[in-house]
């Protein structure tokens, strides 16, 4: 027991107190009625487990009664304890007969129970208090040097990711040159001009087809066909030309206006 | 380990030494071995094992506190040491009451610390034993609230001077007393059994 | 421990024992009187002295400084305070082709770097480098502004296995290695995924 511990520990002499005016001083040390029943039941100087909850609770209610009497703010958790104990006592009183459920004896073993788990906690708490402890038994190096550990970085690499990186870099800043591929094209122009020529020859419904170069390379002959198929169109827009068509991918057909129907922008 | 008797001290056990009296706070076997550069863990257990018995004469310490060394002084030096300024924080009845109530129960959740202390507990009592760094947040009780429960830490374990829960004053008989059960559980086996059985079964800690 | 020269430390040499230890700051023999309680410093002197010999073979020794006394890591385990700790990180590709730069266009200033690389190159690659040992400043380029430039060091050809520079392959076996073929940059990113490249541009690291 040490300093520590001395306003919760009770001498012998204490029981004195209950009759004199530090009664509230010791109300203030209580945080509640547990505390209280505790103290009373450790004033019995007996085992938790062979105490009689019975002088208990007389203790606890004559208690309440004498610091009711002096000062009414009596917290009402004491209060609240007080009737209930005095319920606890009647029933253990009465005949054992026809008890409600939890029965007298076992709200009595129940707080017994709960009193021994307190005077337990309170008990090793003091004894915790007492130990040896740090900065006031036993001390710690004072002035520690420290440990320190510095985190240093080792780089690792290989030769052949600096080369790789390098020809990276020569290929990705080198100069690009362009090539554009010289492609053998049938301009509008010249598709226009071939369409008209080639449609002024009949009346007759033309597929567009025919209006190609036939020994032209596949490649000019798609070219080909894209101009002339413009020139067709422009040929129509100028009211020259009309177009004919069965349905979608069916054969294209031209075939020149009459020179009266044209109400075109004239040419 | 330079083997015969105490005389030399070996390498390794010179560089723990050095290292533990250096360090700022205890330090495990395992943070000793990554210290000293990747020791095999066994071998500094042997270093401490030689340092603790070496040092167990002396006026300085070598001790284990929950899985973690450090040196200090002989408690048997205390009233030569005790210094002045009283360097101890002094606690509350009621915090030194939850201190114990969680040491010796934990985790334990605060209602459950209510119900042994049978009065609300101030969160101000809980905040001063967090913040001494004696208590932590455990997780939460998997039960309907899910409250939170409390542990104590090494430090708690540093400060005391307990080398592990264990030696917790009292513990193994309040175990054995049953009265670390919760007063349900105890009331179950006083009920049913004779009340000089103790209640081993229900334990839950 | 076999009784020996040293045997059993007396009370008084415990004391100042543990009271240096767990004394802030260097004590002189005047203050560990008085600290223990009015000793005779003859006494304490003497305590010292065969902590002084206990400790010598020990990881700490027992030091006097200037009148003072306090105990500190033996000298040969002075470098168990500040530990190196070796971290192996893979450059990363912004610094390998800076590197590469280097090495091939070498002495080479950031901003002829910059022009050959195409995009900015942050301080934090060059310092990379130079951390590695790898690159060096190699004076100043004698034009408006005088740059620093770079250039390659003995370490640079010993970590890549080059007797020389002149080992670098050429434009045109590289060229022949097909390491010249252009790439869809974003393709590639891709294909070798660097964990350490990620940012590599911006930050300093």
């Amino acid at each position: 027991m040490t300093a520590d511990e001395a306003p919760l520990m009770f001498a012998p002499g204490d029981l004195a107190r209950l009759d004199s005016d530090a009664l509230y001083l010791e109300l203030d040390g209580w945080e509640g009625p547990l505390d209280l029943l505790l103290d009373l039941a450790r004033r019995q100087k007996v085992d938790l487990r062979q105490i009689s909850i019975l002088a208990l609770v007389d203790q606890y209610l004559t208690y309440i009664e004498r610091a009711g009497a002096m000062r009414l703010e009596l917290a009402a958790d004491y209060l609240v304890m007080a009737a209930w104990l005095a319920y606890l006592k009647s029933a253990m009183l009465l005949p054992k007969a026809e008890q409600e459920d939890p029965s007298p004896e076992e709200l009595a073993l129940r707080l017994q129970l709960r009193l021994q788990r307190l005077g337990a906690m309170r008990e090793a708490a003091a004894r915790l208090m007492a130990r040896d402890r740090i900065g006031r038994d036993v001390f710690v190096r004072g002035a520690p040097e420290g440990l320190r550990t510095d985190r240093k970085t080792v780089w690792r690499s290989d030769i052949f990711a600096v080369i790789q990186a390098y020809g990276q870099v020569k290929s990705r800043t080198a100069p690009r040159i362009y090539h554009v591929a010289n492609r053998p094209v049938m301009t509008l122009d010249s598709a226009l001009e071939r369409v008209s020529a080639m449609l002024g020859v009949t009346l007759e419904w033309m597929e567009i087809r025919d209006f190609l170069p036939p020994h032209a390379s596949p490649e000019l002959k798609r070219s080909a066909l894209a101009s002339s198929f413009v020139a067709a169109l422009e040929l129509a827009k100028r009211g020259r030309a009309e177009l004919d068509q069965d349905g979608a991918f069916a054969p294209l057909r031209v075939r020149r206006l009459k020179e009266g129907a044209a109400q075109g922008p004239g040419a | 380990m330079s083997g015969g008797h105490e005389g030399e001290p070996g390498t390794l056990e010179r560089a723990v030494e050095a290292t533990l009296f250096a360090a700022e706070e205890p330090l495990t076997v395992d943070a000793l071995a990554a210290h000293l550069g990747g020791i095999a863990p066994g071998e500094v257990r042997d270093a401490l094992t030689a340092l603790e018995s070496h040092y167990l004469r002396r006026g300085v310490h070598l001790v284990e506190r929950g899985g973690r060394w450090h040196f200090e002084t002989a408690s048997d030096l205390a009233h030569l040491l005790r210094r002045e300024k009283e360097q101890v924080r002094r606690l509350s009845r009621a915090a030194t009451e939850v201190l114990a109530i969680i040491a010796y129960h934990e985790p334990v959740s605060r209602a459950e610390i209510e119900s042994i202390r049978g009065v609300q507990t101030s969160a101000g009592t809980l905040d001063v034993l967090l913040e001494a760094g004696w208590i932590r947040l455990a997780g939460r009780r998997e039960v309907p609230g899910r409250p939170v429960i409390y542990a104590t830490t090494p430090t708690f374990l540093d400060h005391f001077g307990l080398t592990s829960r264990r030696d917790l004053p009292g513990i193994d008989e309040l175990r054995a007393a049953g009265l670390l059960d919760p007063v349900d559980d105890a009331l179950e086996n006083a009920m049913r059994f004779d009340p000089d059985d103790e209640g081993e079964e229900g334990d839950s800690a």
